[in-house]
């Protein structure tokens, strides 16, 4: 069995996350495009795990899932804090903070 | 051709060039000292101690003079008692600074040569110490002017004793500071700022010439010692020694304000007038005439140089006499004088070996008139309310009798009146000048004529005529205090002749400066004599029918010749000064600045301002849009990737 | 085991500026300063212990060396020659006299007196540092390090622009830092190239046998650094802003310990690493060196501010320091360094009586002085006394270094030497003319009923002056420490002095 | 390799939907479709811990998380599609397109070797070889990794969290509120009308009608009717009146203007 199939689709699933982030402005969206991205990740990482017959990268892939965890938890905190105080999820909104 | 001329003399045998080979200084050691410390003490006390000194200020500085007098007649009497042989005597101090093979040593050296100066600085100081005591007597800055007096003795007798060109150097611009500090020393007056602060600046570009020959004899010979450089001299090439000499000469010119470095004598006349006589008549300007005579064993090996000093002696002796015949100003006058004296004695040491010790002897001679008749001019206006236009005086013969016959015995010394001290030397010069170069002597013969005009004329309008004074000044005699040195001084002018009975003074000297061959006069010496003294008859007699017969205007005539013009105006030597280096020089400078401020600095901050620059335009890229900046971040990633993907392609 | 002095005496002026920063506001009062004062005094005898301890002529001494970053060869060595141990000696002796000088500047300043008081003594200590480090990477660290204690005092204390002159300071000398840094990086290759293995010790850095090209690049390098820092034309416009900006002690120790890094660095690293290129490029830093000592001459001339006039004469003196080290013989080395201390104390002395006048009348500018001889003769005496020494009058000490460098320039080449000269006729314009113009002629109205100096004011300047007196009289202890250092140069950069062209057996009698 | 040919079309198809999505509820039911669809990929290449540990964290918790917060900004909300900055979506796709290809490309030249396998490090069973690894080699990280998550949830909380920037009304003040209003501007004293109650609808989303046969706009909630779901009360009203016989007469009214206005 190859694993250049699993890498590929890996890559198309994280180019799609990419893209969704660039494009998307709702920012729960854009937010579920960044897991989509991490889940890409996640997929290489495992594929390469069994490439090399070690489960280094399935570890990897488990810190992976708990940081998103962690990142999800206070990133969506994040959106719903903006949403209370400007009606809005967009993330063009909070463009504050530039020259 | 010249260094086989110099060859041909050597090999003729003609005069041995005396090399300087000091012997210990023994007992001398003691006064040797003293004389330099005694006033280098008293200027410190002077000028540290602040108020406390001055009460008693005046009397220390003169005291420490009168003190540093004593030690060096005690000198001169142990000099005496030696043999020929034995009259150098040196004394090392200690290691001034020594690298690589190059050491300075602070060291005296006295010989005869410095006897005399000694006898000089410190017998006509110690006598303007005590005028000064009434001249001054009303300057409540009268204890610094006596530490500063203190402080040019000390700084002259460092610039005669020192056995080393360096310990000249510094001896020399000691006497530059104390000038500096004397000429300003009313400096509340915009003009006497000036004119201190200009004496030195070109004092200074005289010390270029001793700074390059310093360096060049430290590559010559390795040494700037008198003793080891006089042992070496004779195996330099006349190139190198004729670089020397002129570079000497550089510096004589700046001290003793020969041309072109002529200018800042008239203006120092701004100073205190025993200034003018001590610092700008007696002393200090003769420092020139020194360096040349102690380096006679630089200059014997260089015909050029000993020429190019006869030829700039000659011309500032002409000039000096030119400008002094069309002052107004009685100090100005004298100015010109001491300018055209000191013209005298850097001729005759440009003779060579025939004129060192004439030149010596009008130095001294010289030092004792001319300061004879500077404090008589100082008398003179002391007795009207510092006035020094000539023109507001007259008739003070009778209002200043001791003045009067003092400075009269001045003027018949300085115009070689037979008998007085004067005539003696100036005749030795013109008779030597005539037997060395013909156009040389016609032109100091000349000089002596013009002197006796203008020095006539200063008489004529200083003391006899009618009346001219300003209203309300009724002048009046000087004090005792001050006209005692005027008495010693002219008893010194009518008999420094007798330095020369029986050639006394060329053979004392003749260890420092050697012996000159008999030259051949093509006319008996007494014919030249009676030349030189119908001469100056003439220029008496022409100054007698122009100024004695006739009223003198009280203002100053404007139509007057073109000799007349460029003498007020110093022959333009300011103006060409001006116009060949302080115009250009200004402008050089505010170029500079806006080259520095626009050029140098613009191009530093010029690019620190288009780097802001640049950060203000790319500032804009930052726009607020996460999704910008996440766009260029896969950007960068992507470009990241391909070049990756490109290496490994490739 | 012998103590480890050098280390010390670095430390203690830290410890000193630590413990004043540390000082309870509310102790308040003098007290932070006078434990400052008392730092750096302790320093101070620390110091001159250790220079009577000094033999002269044998090499380094107090050497000190502990591997610190093994990878790069990185040691923190120090040692002292007899270079070092005289710019320290400048170091240890200005800082009291400077803190004394400028007891009140601080008190106005952004962090107050305890703050500038606190900046000095760190500044004194990695200052120490800089001289004695005998590894090249420590000697980067400390040279870098200088500039903090600099930034904040200038950027603290001081006229109105006083921010931005810091941060000009500051740009100047970290743009130098950085092309150095580069080529500190490219010695770490050649070093780690070579047998022994990388290291930053100049003294196994100086046996190191550098490719042409790459000890080329490198020297520029450095000298780029040492340039700025010193400084020469074309870099040194930064001076001028600084010093018209900062207080004058901050002034003082700015140019006169800090920028000697420069000329110390191009004669411990330049010439001692990199003989082959300093012996190249020795045409072009001469003319470079003339060019400062004139334009910095000329400029000083121009100046209308005091304390401008007074940075371009550093940058003309400078241009005589570095004219000196470059000549390569005996007479110049030795006089550049002597020079370096000795326009430490002169321009110090300058720049601090200056000050007393600038802060009396709140203007810099020279038109709004005149005849202040009448009203305050002390402080017009000690400044001509100070101007004095800038112009190298005999008897001051400047003299004998100007006299050296003028004569190891003309050994070089009479021409050299007859530019230079024209710079002691310009010193004496651009010296006496601000004399005239601030202290002569009729009383200025702004100057009228100034204070003359007090106890405190002539305390801090005598010292200076006299020491100028008496190194103008006798210089020789200094000299006798430097020779042996200017030897090894000498040695290192393969150059002797020329023989003289006559000697006793050519001369005929 | 049957599955994977099965599910990565799926997948693709899936998470370019959430490209082109318009509603985020779309979005977030395609986000579980891939990653369950990961999980099984995941369960496909030897990582069974893995595929649980997918579908229950991600698929179970983080899904169900985003559909909270949806929930709570509001379900329906839809993006526009008009973008606002200039070029950013040309851009993205040119620079998106790039870099997949560019990925994909790089991938392609890369020659994995051999397939290990993990046969050998699953020899005790997949859970106990991560436990192995876990607790030995990677025992520091997985401690931090407690703090990490610690931290999140403090960071949650804080971020949640709503300053009270006024002091709590007691009931008391509550009901001099309502005096207070009831005199200044005669708002209604008693409690607001229920909703409409009839046979067919028995419904909060159902107005009441006042004895005329209107509409008592405060008998529903706000938010319904801000969301447009209330049922339109003329329109219940003729159902009413269609079930009863028709006699009574009930004012036409507009069924649209209807839905708006029955908010305030």
């Amino acid at each position: 069995m190859s694993v250049t199939p699993f890498i590929v689709l890996s890559a198309i699933l994280f180019t799609i996350g990419a893209v969704g982030v660039l494009t998307r402005r709702n920012a729960i969206v854009v937010f579920m495009c960044v897991e989509l991205m991490l889940n890409a990740s996640n997929l290489a990482l495992i594929t390469f795990a069994k490439a090399n017959g070690n489960l280094d990268g399935q570890i990897a892939a488990f810190f992976v899932m708990v940081v998103a965890a962690a990142e999800v938890v206070v990133g969506l905190a994040i959106i719903m804090t903006i949403f209370r105080t400007r009606r809005s999820a967009s993330v063009d909104d909070a463009s504050l903070l530039k020259y | 051709m010249i260094s086989t001329a110099i060859d041909v003399l050597a090999a003729e045998g003609g005069h041995s060039i005396p090399l300087v080979e000091p012997t210990s200084a023994g007992s001398l050691a003691l006064p040797l000292v003293l004389v330099i410390a005694l006033p280098a003490v008293g200027a410190a006390i002077l000028l540290l101690g602040g108020r406390r000194t001055d009460a008693w200020g005046h009397l220390l500085g003169t005291a420490a003079v009168v003190g540093s007098f004593v030690c060096s007649l005690w000198l001169f009497l142990g000099l005496l008692g030696r043999g020929e042989e034995e009259r150098q005597l040196g004394l090392d101090l200690w290691t001034w600074f020594a690298t690589g093979r190059w050491e300075v040593k602070l060291g005296l050296l006295y010989d005869p040569l410095s006897a005399l100066f000694l006898l000089l600085i410190t017998g006509v100081g110690a006598l303007i110490h005590v005028y000064s005591i009434g001249y001054m007597e009303h300057d409540v800055r009268r204890r610094r002017f006596f530490g500063y007096l203190n402080l040019f003795v000390a700084a002259m007798l460092v610039l005669v004793l020192s056995s080393d060109y360096v310990g000249v150097f510094l001896g020399w611009e000691g006497v530059g500071l104390a000038s500096y500090l004397l000429i300003g020393f009313w400096q509340h007056k915009p003009s006497a700022a000036a004119a201190s602060k200009k004496a030195f600046v070109i004092n200074r570009v005289g010390d270029i010439g001793l700074s390059l020959g310093v360096g060049l004899m430290l590559v010559t010979f390795g040494t700037t010692s008198f003793d080891e450089v006089s042992a070496l001299t004779s195996g330099a090439s006349a190139g190198v020694m004729t670089a020397i000499g002129l570079l000497l000469l550089l510096a004589a010119c700046g001290k003793s304000a020969q041309f072109p470095l002529q200018s800042w004598l008239l203006d120092a006349m701004e100073g205190p007038t025993p200034v003018s006589a001590l610092i700008h008549a007696a002393t200090m300007v003769t420092a020139g005439v020194y360096l040349i005579v102690r380096s006679q064993f630089v200059f014997e090996y260089s015909d050029t140089a000993r020429l190019a000093v006869a030829v700039i002696g000659t011309i500032t002796l002409l000039m000096g006499a030119w400008i002094g015949c069309a002052k107004d100003d009685i100090k100005k006058t004298l100015a010109g004088s001491t300018m055209s004296q000191i013209g005298y004695m850097v001729l005759a040491s440009g003779l060579g070996v025939a004129g060192y010790a004439f030149a010596i002897f009008h130095l001294l001679t010289h030092g004792a008139f001319k300061a004879n008749m500077f404090l008589g001019a100082g008398s003179v206006m002391h007795g009207t309310d510092d006035d020094v236009d000539m023109r507001h005086y007259g008739a003070l013969q009778k209002a200043m009798p001791v003045t009067f016959l003092t400075f009269a015995m001045g003027y018949l010394a300085i115009i070689g009146f037979p008998g007085f001290s004067g005539f003696w030397s100036k005749d030795k010069i013109i008779e030597t000048a005539l037997a060395e170069s013909p156009v040389l002597g016609v032109c100091a013969l000349l000089g002596a004529g013009v002197t006796g005009f203008y020095m006539t004329r200063l008489m004529l309008m200083t003391f006899f005529g009618p009346k001219r004074w300003e209203p309300g000044v009724h002048p009046h005699e000087s004090p005792k205090v001050m006209t005692f040195p005027l008495v010693a001084l002219a008893a010194l002018s009518v008999l420094g002749g007798l330095l020369l009975l029986n050639d006394w003074i060329v053979t004392f000297l003749a260890p420092v400066t050697g012996e000159a061959e008999e030259h051949h006069l093509p006319v008996p010496p007494i014919l030249i004599s009676a030349l030189v003294v119908l001469v100056v008859a003439l220029g008496v007699a022409l100054a007698f029918v122009l100024f004695g017969r006739r009223e003198v205007p009280r203002e100053a005539p404007t139509e007057v010749s073109f000799l007349t013009r460029a003498g007020r105006n110093e022959l333009y030597g300011n103006e060409v000064n001006d116009t060949l280096v302080v115009g250009p020089g200004k402008q050089l400078t505010a170029g500079l600045a806006t080259f520095d401020r626009a050029v140098v600095d613009g191009g530093a901050m010029g690019t620190a301002a288009s780097i802001g620059g640049l950060s203000q335009a790319l500032r804009r890229a930052q726009n607020g849009f996460v999704r910008s900046y996440a766009l260029s971040l896969l950007a960068g990633a992507a470009l990241v990737l391909l070049a990756l993907v490109v290496v490994n392609l490739a | 085991m012998t103590l480890p002095w050098l280390t010390i005496l670095l430390l203690l002026p830290i410890l000193g500026s630590v413990v004043v920063a540390l000082l309870p506001a509310r102790l308040g009062g003098p007290l932070p300063k006078l434990v400052g004062l008392g730092f750096s005094v302790l320093t101070l005898v620390l110091a001159i212990g250790i220079a009577v301890a000094y033999q002269p002529g044998t090499g380094l001494q107090f050497a000190e060396e502990v591997t610190w970053i093994d990878l790069f060869g990185a040691h923190y060595a120090l040692g002292l020659d007899g270079i070092g141990l005289t710019l320290v000696l400048l170091t240890v002796i200005l800082t009291p006299i400077v803190m004394l000088a400028s007891w009140e500047d601080g008190e106005t300043g952004r962090w107050g007196a305890k703050g500038l008081f606190a900046w000095m003594l760190a500044l004194e200590g990695l200052s120490i540092g800089v001289f004695a480090a005998t590894d090249v990477f420590l000697f980067y660290v400390f040279f870098e390090a200088t500039l903090i204690p600099v930034y904040f005092m200038v950027a603290g204390y001081g006229g109105p622009r006083r921010v931005q002159a810091a941060v000009k300071f500051l740009l100047y000398s970290l743009a130098g830092g950085l092309v150095m840094l580069a080529s500190v990086i490219g010695l770490y290759v050649v070093s780690a190239d070579s047998e022994g293995g990388p290291t930053y010790l100049v003294s196994e850095l100086a046996q190191l046998d550098i490719g042409t090209a790459a000890g080329r690049w490198m020297f520029v390098g450095f000298f780029i650094a040492f340039a700025i820092k010193a400084p020469m034309f074309p870099v040194h416009t930064w001076l001028p802003d600084t010093t018209e900006q900062a207080t004058p002690g901050t002034s003082v120790l700015l140019v006169s310990v800090l920028d000697k890094i420069g000329t110390f660095g191009m004669i411990r690293f330049c010439l001692e690493i990199f003989p082959e290129a300093s012996r190249w490029a020795t045409p072009v830093v001469i003319v470079l060196a003339v060019f400062s000592i004139l334009y910095g001459a000329l400029m000083a001339i121009g100046s209308q501010n005091i304390s401008r006039l007074i940075a371009y004469t550093s940058v003309s003196h400078f241009g005589f320091i570095v004219l000196g080290i470059f000549v390569m013989n005996s007479q110049g080395l030795a006089g550049a360094n002597l020079y370096m201390f000795n326009h430490g104390l002169s321009t110090a002395a300058l720049f601090l009586v200056t000050g007393y006048l600038i802060s009396r009348r709140g203007s810099a500018r020279i038109e709004d002085f005149g005849g202040v001889e009448k009203v305050a003769p002390v402080l017009a005496g000690l400044m001509l006394v100070a101007g004095l020494s800038s112009l190298a009058l005999p008897g001051l000490s400047p003299f004998v270094s100007e006299l050296l460098v003028m004569v190891g320039a003309f050994v070089y080449s009479p021409w050299v030497a007859a530019f230079a000269v024209l710079g002691i006729v310009l010193a004496a314009i651009y010296v006496l003319w601000l004399y005239q113009r601030t202290m002569t002629g009729p009383v200025h109205e702004g100057v009228a009923g100034m204070r003359d100096l007090g106890l405190r004011e002539i305390g801090a300047l005598a010292p200076l002056v006299a020491l100028i007196v008496a190194l103008g009289f006798y210089p020789q202890p200094l000299l006798d420490v430097i020779n042996p250092a200017v030897d090894h140069t000498m040695s290192q950069v393969e150059k002797s002095d020329p023989r003289p062209t006559v000697t006793e057996g050519e001369a005929q009698e | 390799m049957i599955a994977f040919w099965i599910l990565a079309p799926v997948m693709v198809v899936c998470a370019l939907g959430l490209l082109f999505a318009r509603k985020a509820v779309h979005c977030a039911l395609l986000l579980a479709v891939v990653m369950i669809s990961l999980a099984v990929l995941y369960a496909v290449q030897d990582a069974p811990f893995l595929f649980a540990i997918q579908i229950i964290v991600y698929t179970g918790a983080i899904l169900m998380l985003f559909l909270f917060v949806l929930m709570l900004v509001g379900v329906d909300a839809s993006d526009s599609v008009v973008e606002t900055i200039r070029g950013q979506r040309a851009l993205a796709t040119i620079v998106g397109l790039l870099f997949g290809v560019t990925l994909v490309v790089g991938i392609a030249q890369v020659s994995v070797g051999t397939v290990v396998g993990l046969d050998e490090a699953n020899a005790e069973g997949n859970v106990i070889g991560i436990a192995r690894v876990l607790f030995t080699k990677y025992v520091f990280a997985f401690e931090v990794t407690s703090a990490l998550l610690i931290t999140a949830a403090l960071g949650a909380m804080v971020l949640a969290h709503r300053e009270r920037l006024t002091p709590k009304l007691g009931q008391a003040e509550v009901a001099a509120q309502r005096m207070r209003d009831y005199a200044e501007h005669g708002k209604h004293l008693g409690p607001l009308p229920s909703p409409g109650v009839f046979a067919r609808h028995n419904a909060v989303d159902t107005p009441a009608l006042l004895p005329d046969g209107s509409v008592a706009e405060s008998s529903i909630s706000r938010v319904l009717a801000a969301r447009g779901s209330v049922n339109s009360a003329p329109g219940s009203a003729r159902q009413v009146q269609r079930l009863g016989g028709g006699d009574q007469d009930v004012p036409e009214r507009d069924d649209s203007s209807d839905a708006g206005g029955a908010g305030r």
